[in-house]
């Protein structure tokens, strides 16, 4: 298997089908000695931010810890949750209730529903 | 099949209701009043390129079930995908302005009031169609109202044309006087013809209407259909322009001038139904130039969208379209001249075009993506053509703009 | 972020020096296989440049291109697990020549 | 970067020719330049005579003739100032600038017509206005023809 080809930036599934994002960064355990690992998947703004290059990165990754919903804590996926790899990766989270979907939460409750007509 | 016959109409009406917008308007006008029909031949240029472009945005979205943006992230990654998504979010905002100038533009033929008065309350219109009204309502009427825009092929049929030089129009000649201006008119028509929100919004839609590789075939009659018809009105704009104005040397430097372009054949009816295309056309595009960065953002992160969702389920997409929305109009109240935004919008969308068209030949020759149905000859050549082409208007639309004014 | 974690994303396209300090190329791929509850790397991709691989490596397919030879550069190499020293994150090393590494057999 | 290597060259050249058509196009001669504004004199001076004749008949909306002339006479007033800061053969000049001004002066006096609703009077000066067009379009010939 690949990680960039098959893993990175491929989009999220939940358990019940629902889009949570895509896989925007990956965890890899690398103790002197013991083979590497991957072990979590990692999904959020800082995670994509940070791969930004120089002073862009630094500059919105900041911003994102300041007003961000989470404060730009990544969500993090143990890689035993992961149900399927193929065009999407699928994993056994319940998104509407992990902090995956935080921001759009968010969004919805402080912005969507003010407007009238959001049914 | 039935319901195969409907999508087909479906699609082609939508090409022909989303081709003839502020930009196409605009810059027929321009070119048709200042070098007669001289520069038919980018029109028919960027069409073609349009339409291999928009039936490759189908037949990714049939073949792989992703959209363009959604599959340029998964197969580029983020650190490549952010150029294209953040360069053309800006680039398409001016389009934006732009269409929202025209349609206010269009109310103010009518009733006489300032556009600058027009543009938050078109802007409001748009979000208010995209917020209550579900995509198949969207894609449905819009066009259809759309199909005003035919008046630019009456107004041309009512003048008796001189065919021979319409035809010798479609090879391109170099310019006998004010090359300058010439070359930024070609420049812009490309711009206005091959525009990369309708790769975004063609494909979502497609995705959104759960195409499968049954629809391949249907998807490169809808491109080829659509787009041919839509640039038969642009290529019918500029030639009226050419009958009416350019014989008395009139040279468009505002709508106001091109207004007049049907009133001499069909009398008030051309006044009105002037007014009637810009403002469809402009209310169309803008419909689809918002979604299209929605679709284009919300895909490349991951969200959820969906325009047929209701918003409280894609909350996000939903976001961003509003806040697009709510930026569009100041451009235009601030009283920048709808025609120079036009232009420099137009320009800009050329000189970005290789970030927005480079993906595309990697994407359609991959057969992870699109399977057995990945380009053949004449669509590889087609592509590598236009990135050629577009990287030369990159480089040139800059100096061009500046140097060979509006 | 546990101390050893690195982030995968920001190893990507990172330049590897050999022990004379001479590069041996960007990071473009790690090879994993899936165990229990982690997937286990046993294989780094190098080549010129990750960005340019993603665009490059299909490009070869497509015949306009490959008569024009894009694409058509050094093949990539690859490095066992073992031979990678990513103490320093920022500087990934390994521990052999970058003669002694195999090309990577498609 | 190999891809933009292999790209830049043939981009570098095409742009190489284009940038020199590109400046060869902006050298005006001040003879050019004064043709250029005559040509402007003789597209404003048509497009108000225009719009004078589609409200004669009918064709336009009042509310539209009324806007558009005004905008006309300040476009003209704009381009008039510019004309006579330009760089222009002497003679040339003046004539411009008096183009320009008798064109603003027939533009101004055609939309207080449109404002009185009297088409009688707004045949004669679309007639002023033609011939104001008339003229920039012969005495831009001439400029081209010496």
């Amino acid at each position: 298997m690949h990680l960039v080809r098959d893993l990175l930036d491929k989009q999220l599934i939940d358990v019940n089908w629902q889009k949570m994002g895509r896989v925007d960064g990956l965890l890899m355990e690398a103790r002197p000695g013991t083979q590497p690992h991957i072990a979590t998947i990692c999904v959020g703004g800082t995670v994509l931010t940070r791969r930004l290059p120089g002073f862009v990165g630094r500059w919105s990754t900041a911003v994102l810890r300041r007003f961000g919903p989470r404060h730009g804590a990544p969500f993090r996926i143990p890689w035993s949750r992961v149900l399927s790899v193929d065009a999407m990766i699928r994993v056994d989270v319940d998104s509407d209730s992990s902090d995956a979907m935080a921001s759009s939460r968010w969004v919805r409750d402080r912005i969507i529903d003010r407007i009238p007509g959001a049914s | 099949m039935k319901q195969k016959i409907l999508q087909l109409t479906l699609g082609v009406v939508t090409s022909i209701g989303g081709f003839l917008e502020v930009g196409s308007i605009a810059t027929s006008a321009q070119a048709g009043a200042s070098f007669a029909y001289q520069l038919i031949w980018p029109v028919v240029l960027g069409t073609i390129v349009l339409i291999f472009l928009v039936e490759m945005s189908g037949r990714l979205a049939a073949a792989s079930k992703l959209t363009v943006s959604g599959a340029m992230r998964d197969r580029f990654g983020f650190d490549y995908f952010v150029v294209p998504l953040v360069t053309l979010s800006v680039v398409i905002y001016l389009v934006l302005a732009a269409e929202v100038g025209g349609a206010a533009f269009a109310l103010q033929l009518v009733t006489g009031i300032s556009y600058r008065w027009w543009a938050v309350p078109v802007a409001l219109l748009v979000w208010l169609i995209l917020w209550a009204g579900p995509f198949s309502a969207v894609e449905r009427w819009v066009p259809l109202v759309g199909l005003v825009t035919v008046v630019f092929l009456v107004g041309a049929l009512e003048l008796n044309l001189d065919w021979g030089a319409l035809a010798h129009g479609l090879i391109p000649t170099m310019p006998s006087h004010d090359g300058l201006h010439y070359w930024f008119l070609v420049v812009n028509i490309l711009g206005a013809t091959i525009a990369p929100y309708l790769m975004y919004f063609y494909s979502s839609g497609a995705v959104e209407g759960k195409w499968d590789e049954s629809y391949i075939g249907i998807n490169r009659v809808i491109a080829t259909i659509g787009m041919s018809f839509g640039a038969l009105l642009a290529v019918a704009v500029l030639v009226v322009c050419a009958r009416v104005f350019e014989p008395a040397g009139m040279r468009m430097e505002g709508y106001d001038q091109i207004a007049l372009m049907l009133t001499g054949a069909l009398g008030s009816w051309g006044f009105y139904l002037f007014a009637a295309s810009l403002f469809v056309g402009c209310l169309g595009a803008c419909l689809e130039i918002a979604l299209a960065v929605a679709y284009m953002t919300a895909q490349g992160l991951g969200w959820r969208w969906g325009q047929d969702e209701e918003p409280r389920k894609v909350p996000r997409f939903v976001l961003v379209y509003t806040v697009l929305l709510a930026l569009a109009p100041w451009l235009i109240v601030l009283g920048v001249s709808p025609l120079q935004v036009t232009s420099m919008s137009m320009a800009l969308t050329a000189a970005t075009l290789p970030v927005a068209i480079i993906p595309f030949i990697v994407l359609m020759n991959d057969p992870v993506y699109v399977g057995k149905h990945t380009n053949g000859w004449i669509g590889n050549c087609v592509v590598l053509f236009t990135i050629v082409m577009a990287c030369i208007l990159a480089v040139v639309t800059i100096p061009l703009q500046l140097l060979g004014g509006g | 972020m546990p101390d050893a974690g690195i982030a995968v994303e920001n190893l990507l396209s990172r330049k590897v020096r050999d022990p004379s300090g001479r590069s041996a190329g960007r990071i473009e791929e790690i090879r994993v296989t899936p165990s229990s509850d982690a997937l286990l790397v046993y294989q780094y991709d190098l080549g010129p440049a990750a960005l340019l691989e993603r665009l490059a490596v299909r490009l070869r397919a497509i015949p306009p291109l490959r008569m024009l030879g894009v694409g058509s550069g050094h093949r990539g190499r690859c490095v066992s697990w073992e031979k990678m020293d990513l103490s320093d994150p920022r500087h990934p090393r390994i521990t052999c020549m970058r003669e002694e590494l195999r090309p990577i057999g498609e | 970067m190999r891809r933009g290597r292999h790209r830049g060259v043939g981009r570098g050249g095409m742009a190489a020719v284009l940038a020199a058509l590109v400046a060869a196009g902006c050298s005006r001669s001040p003879r050019e330049q004064a043709r250029m504004e005559l040509l402007s004199v003789r597209s404003w001076a048509a497009s108000a005579q225009m719009v004078g004749e589609r409200w004669m008949e009918r064709a336009v909306p009042d509310r539209y003739a009324k806007r558009a002339l005004a905008s006309f006479v300040k476009k003209i007033e704009s381009e008039r100032s510019k004309a006579s800061a330009a760089d222009l053969p002497a003679r040339a000049k003046a004539h411009i600038v008096a183009a320009f001004d008798s064109t603003a002066r027939a533009t101004d006096s055609l939309l207080r017509v449109v404002e009185r609703g009297d088409r009688a009077a707004a045949a004669h000066i679309t007639a002023r206005l033609a011939a104001r067009a008339r003229d920039a379009h012969s005495m831009s010939e001439r400029l081209r023809a010496k």
